[in-house]
């Protein structure tokens, strides 16, 4: 249901309304949203170097498409292992609990970001100096394959929370002690979570790079994304499969329609929105729903 | 498929309905651009587009811009947002002056990063793009086949050091240092001179790269005076060079010659950053306002007259931000009362038929096929002291020189 | 040769200074074990202040010294009350209070663009006087060694204030059994205040000399030197202030000897050690023997 | 011997220490199927440190740990759970925001035995008419039971009961004790930790008593209290 209702909006809304990179970007950060929440709505872990897997998607297509002269579609998927491949890499950071394991994966995003921008590899990723793919610029074809993959990503996260992996998911969020005495193979369970969550950034890194077809290093690996993603599934609610749509919505649109004439006030909201939701509202929008009673999806 | 299709279809129709529009006269010509009030480029965005404003305000007052193919003056409408210096939002809004806003005359924020997601939009949607200050070669390679673009002010990046590499060569330099800040800007003119000066023979006895964020170079100068160079150019944003001047000033150490590009652009945040002492018999490269075009210009105002009306108007500050802004605005000028029919490739073939032909403020305009800038070019200067405190004077060459360099700098500065 | 001999002294003094930018950080967690992302921001607007006191009234940083720890003290004893308690109570104080703490630093940064605008500022280095200092036949610019003994006398005032006075002495407790320290009667929110207060004038304090040391002041830096402080705190090991000067040190060490010897790579340096020190030694290299004592 | 009588669980010379503590230093007993076997000692004698080490939460420095005669001391946590082997926490651990019904579900389906159906474990625990509610929204002793009922779900044929009576009123004791003889009667073995002798006098016989991680008297109850190392070790501890 939810999932219908987004793809028609997304099929529908271009031919009203004209700014398709917005609509782009909204889809984007919806997957992502929804690729955070399998991994901090679902098992806890709060990952705030995210970004790593979008840039390592973004820069794992670009180098197939310039040096391998790949077609764009497998390309996009090459920047989803390559984001796995990253999360593959980062797995012994789940033997570090909460807010170290989100510094370390913050630290790790970062040293992916230096050592891609660093000149001496320039030969191999172009360095500082950037990417571009003029050869394979369709900015059509890209929206529509952000619109698989945020379906995807959706499907993904329903089936997360109605499966007995969610449910596993969620025993190991609450307590991974007794979810081990409950049977559940956490290391695994968690392992499986997080390289889903990195697929799903990669893949969404790799799409953008195609949409937009020239980036820097700092465009794909900017903080701010991670910042974003963490925002709209807090403000949705984590956990849920509607919260982190909602939020997306309500906050990125508003950051368009609002930000963009009075822009200067807006990091300061959303930076008071972080804190206040935090005081008020740890579990989201949704929540006030959930507390009236109404199941939300 | 279909989908695809359908919307295929759509596009066509409403590149057609924007061309059968373009022989009815409009009631405004719309320019879009973007600049960032915040973030990273803000300094340089927020003069560069006060520099374009001015513009539209003084066309404005005459009436509008002569349009040649509609034969009248029609006034011109600013469109602007702000993209926070993020490339993200940034592309978004290039979007949306394109697709929503329908301007007919695109240009670009400040620099290659903020101009980077606009390049592939202007051509996929056929809108010439005013690249005002995005000077990365990546952007005008033939193989892009694109001419959608046109880089009124400064040339590519790449190009910059030229001149710096002869006087390098004429003064006898033997042993050259080059340290680059890890980003397009940075890094292409560095190895642009580490080459040059390569096939002039001079040595080059290190080049290395930093990252972008360093801030520090003690240790770095001590490094490099180990090589024992006789000039040593140092190639990044502002804050490089800001800590890098001031860190030199502290070393200790002393090199005959040290090169920085940034108070070129913007000489006065440089010069408060680090103070008049530290900055002294330092070398970067001119540019206007700095040098001055005046008796050579052949369109628009004299840099004189620009400075005078701009300070006039309540301006403040000028430095070569604003001049490019303003620059733009003149080539955008020349284009439309040049080009027989206002459709964009119309304009496009009549900046190539002017180009190489008119002198502006900024300097002589001349575009190659692919848009990029070679008419310009940036001489040398050194940061010399004056009676009220320090000036950067165009030393090399000859013909553009006002001052004579001081070679090797005074050792107790 | 030379150059070893001068990365290692230059190491010495970045070590000292960066273990005093690190230790309001390692303050607070050992505390309250919250995060405070907002450090950096701290250290930033500890670090306008100074540029204004110089720029506006020609004051020699020095005198931002005495001014700030006051100033900075002040805000954070009110800041702990309006947040601290309240996360406190929380499921898990220790991941929202990471989240809250990065939405504080996002208002500050924001705020300083306002107030501050984004041009970059600096202090001259020359404002401590003449000519560069000589030691051991090396060149070093006299700001950087007035950064150091600030570095120096700042850890070891808060040293002094752990384990030679009596609010120092509740702290430690505090830091080693909560629930135990209250329980013998120390108001445990009193105490947490005032290290959260001197934890972010410590910040402040480190923020004054950051122009010679760090780089040009701009309301975006706080991030970055957020991460680098949590860097030498873990590597230092975590909630214990004191350990945060051997961390200071290796970390000043290593970027200097980066720095000679391999300077592109030199970025990397703190977010690799910080993994690496992470998954091989979570408890920092002082805890065992810190434990013992 | 018969299948019966072989025991189920077999711990040979156990040795664990954490920095310079020795917090097992060569234990060993065993328990029978059906047989309820009291592990008795001071606070910090090693007694939740043998539960941990028998559901692997961390590895042995020596010694062999065999379940139904097969050596389980290098399987992770979960595989002993699969097998067979499960506990109660001294402090109730459920999945507090998740439901009684799902804390048992999550359970009963990667315990490895699906044949255990949650509502009949809900309905044997008296937790049936609470199986909605957040396991959050529980009391103590509520969650001891969801504790007892979520290791159940699992079909153990070894479980390892810590400290489950503290806290509990003489009639929740009296409750629990017939549930954990039931327990035996279908043939599950119990290793019932718990420093309080009288609750161990209510639902045991044999009893093995430990102190600084080595068996300080192994035998009957009422022999053990007779037994000087014992009652000094209780006294002096």
């Amino acid at each position: 249901m939810v999932v219908a209702i987004t793809v028609l909006a997304y099929v529908f809304i271009p031919y009203g309304y004209n700014n398709q990179f917005l609509l782009f970007n909204m889809m984007m950060y919806m997957a992502l949203a929804q690729g955070l929440n399998i991994i901090y709505g679902y098992t806890g872990y709060l990952p705030f170097g995210y970004v790593g897997f979008f840039g390592a998607g973004a820069y794992g297509s670009a180098l197939v498409i310039i040096y391998l002269h790949w077609s764009p579609f497998p390309a996009v998927l090459l920047g989803g292992l390559a984001a796995v491949l990253v999360g593959m890499l980062l797995i012994p950071l789940f033997r570090l609990s909460g807010a170290y394991f989100s510094i370390a994966n913050l630290a790790a995003a970062e040293a992916l970001y230096y050592i891609i921008a660093n000149p001496h590899l320039a030969s191999v990723t172009q360095g500082p100096y950037g990417i571009s793919l003029p050869q394979v610029y369709d900015p059509n074809a890209a929206y529509w394959t952000m619109l698989a993959i945020l379906v995807f990503a959706l499907i993904l996260s329903g089936l997360m929370r109605r499966s007995r992996f969610g449910l596993a998911l969620g025993a190991i969020r609450e307590n991974p002690v007794s979810a081990e005495m409950a049977g559940v193979n956490v290391v695994r369970s968690r392992a499986i979570a997080w390289l889903l969550s990195a697929f799903i950034a990669g893949v969404s890194g790799a799409a953008f790079g195609w949409y937009i077809s020239v980036f820097y290093p700092e465009t794909v690996f900017s903080l701010s994304i991670t910042v974003f993603a963490i925002v709209f599934v807090l403000f949705g609610g984590s956990g849920t499969l509607l919260g982190p749509l909602v939020g997306t919505l309500v906050l990125y649109g508003a950051y368009n329609y609002i930000g963009i004439s009075t822009p200067q006030y807006f990091q300061l909201t959303y930076g008071l929105l972080i804190i206040l939701l935090v005081l008020f509202l740890p579990s989201g929008l949704t929540s006030l729903l959930r507390k009236r009673g109404i199941d939300v999806p | 498929m279909l989908r695809k299709l359908v919307l295929r279809v759509v596009l066509a129709a409403v590149a057609t309905a924007v061309s059968l529009g373009a022989w009815a006269s409009p009631s405004v010509i719309k320019i879009g651009t973007l600049y960032a009030s915040s973030g990273y480029f803000s300094q340089a965005s927020t003069r560069q587009y006060d520099g374009l404003k001015f513009w539209v305000r003084q066309i404005n007052a005459k009436g509008g811009v002569y349009v040649k193919a509609f034969g009248k003056r029609i006034p011109v409408k600013l469109i602007a947002y702000n993209d926070q210096s993020s490339t993200m939002l940034a592309a978004s809004l290039y979007n949306r002056l394109i697709t929503q806003d329908r301007v007919h005359t695109l240009v670009a924020d400040y620099g290659s990063v903020l101009t980077s997601v606009a390049v592939p939009l202007a051509q996929e949607h056929r809108i010439v793009l005013f690249d005002e200050t995005g000077t990365s070669g990546k952007f005008f390679r033939p193989e892009n086949r694109n001419r959608y673009i046109v880089l009124t002010g400064l040339p590519t990046s790449s190009q910059w050091p030229k001149v710096l590499a002869k006087f390098m060569h004429s003064k006898g330099i033997r042993r050259v240092a080059i340290l680059y800040a890890a980003n397009d800007w940075s890094g292409s003119q560095a190895k642009t001179l580490n080459q040059t000066l390569k096939q002039d023979g001079v040595d080059v006895v290190y080049f290395h790269s930093v990252p972008d964020s360093t801030t520090s170079y003690s240790t770095i100068l001590h490094s490099i005076a180990e090589y024992k160079p006789e000039a040593v150019a140092e190639f990044g944003y502002s804050d490089n060079d800001i800590a890098f001047v001031q860190d030199y000033a502290n070393s200790g150490l002393y090199f005959p010659m040290v090169f920085i590009p940034n108070p070129a652009l913007h000489f006065e945040v440089v010069r408060k950053a680090v103070g008049n002492k530290a900055l002294r018999y330092i070398y970067s490269y001119v540019a206007p306002p700095i040098i001055r075009y005046n008796r050579e210009v052949t369109y628009g105002p004299t840099l004189n007259e620009f400075k005078a009306a701009y300070a006039k108007a309540g301006g403040k500050n000028v430095d070569l931000s604003t001049v490019a802004g303003f620059n733009t605005g003149l080539i955008i000028q020349k284009a439309l009362a040049t080009a027989p029919k206002f459709t964009q490739e119309s304009i496009r073939d009549a900046i190539d038929k002017f180009s190489g032909k008119i002198f502006t403020l900024d300097g002589l305009f001349k575009v190659n096929r692919y848009g990029a800038q070679v008419g310009e070019f940036l001489p040398v200067g050194q940061v010399l002291p004056t009676k009220t405190g320090v000036a950067l004077k165009a030393v090399f060459p000859s013909e553009s020189a006002v001052a004579k360099a001081v070679y090797p700098a005074p050792r107790n500065k | 040769m030379n150059l070893l001999e001068y990365a290692l002294l230059a190491g010495l003094f970045y070590g000292l200074y960066f273990a005093l930018v690190g230790v309001g950080l390692n303050l607070i967690f050992g505390v309250m074990r919250i995060i405070n992302l907002a450090h950096g921001d701290f250290l930033m607007l500890g670090a306008y202040g100074a540029f204004y006191l110089y720029h506006l009234l020609g004051w020699n940083p020095l005198w931002a010294i005495p001014i700030e720890l006051v100033v900075f003290l002040l805000i954070g004893l009110p800041l702990y009350y309006l947040l601290v308690p309240r996360l406190q109570k929380s499921g898990d104080p220790e991941m929202l209070s990471f989240i809250l703490f990065f939405g504080l630093s996002q208002v500050i940064e924001a705020a300083a663009v306002f107030v501050f605008s984004n041009n970059q500022r600096s202090i001259p280095a020359s404002v401590f006087g003449g000519a560069p200092i000589n030691i051991a036949g090396q060149v070093f610019p006299v700001s950087w060694i007035v950064s150091a003994a600030v570095g120096l006398a700042g850890i070891g005032l808060i040293y002094a204030y752990l384990y030679h006075s009596r609010p120092g002495r509740a702290t430690r407790a505090i830091m080693a059994e909560r629930s135990e320290a209250a329980a013998t009667g120390i108001s445990v929110n009193r105490i947490s205040a005032l290290a959260f207060g001197i934890g972010i004038a410590a910040a402040a304090l480190a923020g004054i000399f950051s122009p010679f040391m760090i780089g040009a002041i701009e309301p975006s830096m706080g991030i970055g030197i957020t991460v680098i402080s949590f860097a030498i705190i873990v590597i230092g090991s975590l909630g214990n202030p004191i350990g945060t000067l051997l961390g200071g040190l290796i970390y000043g060490e290593a970027l200097m000897l980066m720095q000679t010897y391999l300077a592109s790579w030199s970025e990397l340096l703190p977010y690799v050690l910080l993994i690496l020190i992470l998954l091989v030694r979570p408890t920092g290299l002082l805890e065992r023997a810190v434990r013992s004592a | 011997m018969s299948p019966d009588t072989e025991p189920v669980l077999e711990v040979e010379d156990l040795h664990k220490h954490f920095g310079g503590l020795k917090a097992l230093d060569g234990i060993s007993f065993c328990i029978a199927p059906g047989e309820i076997l009291g592990l008795a000692g001071p606070n910090g004698s090693g007694k939740t440190t043998c539960i941990n080490a028998i559901t692997g939460v961390f590895g042995l420095d020596s010694g062999a740990i065999r379940f139904a005669g097969k050596t389980i001391n290098r399987l992770p946590t979960y595989r002993r759970v699969r097998l067979g082997i499960n506990r109660s926490f001294q402090v109730p651990s459920p999945f507090l925001g998740l439901s009684v019904m799902e804390n048992v579900t999550v359970a009963s389906v990667y315990g490895g035995n699906k044949k255990r159906d949650p509502d009949h474990i809900l309905e044997i625990t008296g937790l049936a008419q609470i199986k909605d509610r957040l396991a959050g929204s529980l009391n103590s002793s509520q969650q001891k039971l969801l504790d007892l009922a979520r290791a159940l779900a699992t079909d153990p044929r070894l479980l390892l009961v810590d400290e489950i009576g503290a806290g509990l009123n003489p009639n929740e004791l009296a409750r629990m004790t017939d549930q954990l003889r039931a327990l035996a009667a279908q043939g599950i073995a119990l290793l019932v930790v718990e420093h309080l002798m009288d609750f161990l006098d209510r639902v045991t016989d044999r009893i093995v008593v430990m102190d600084a991680g080595k068996e300080l008297f192994s035998g009957q109850l009422y022999e053990a209290a007779e037994d000087p190392r014992v009652v000094e070790a209780f006294l002096g501890g």
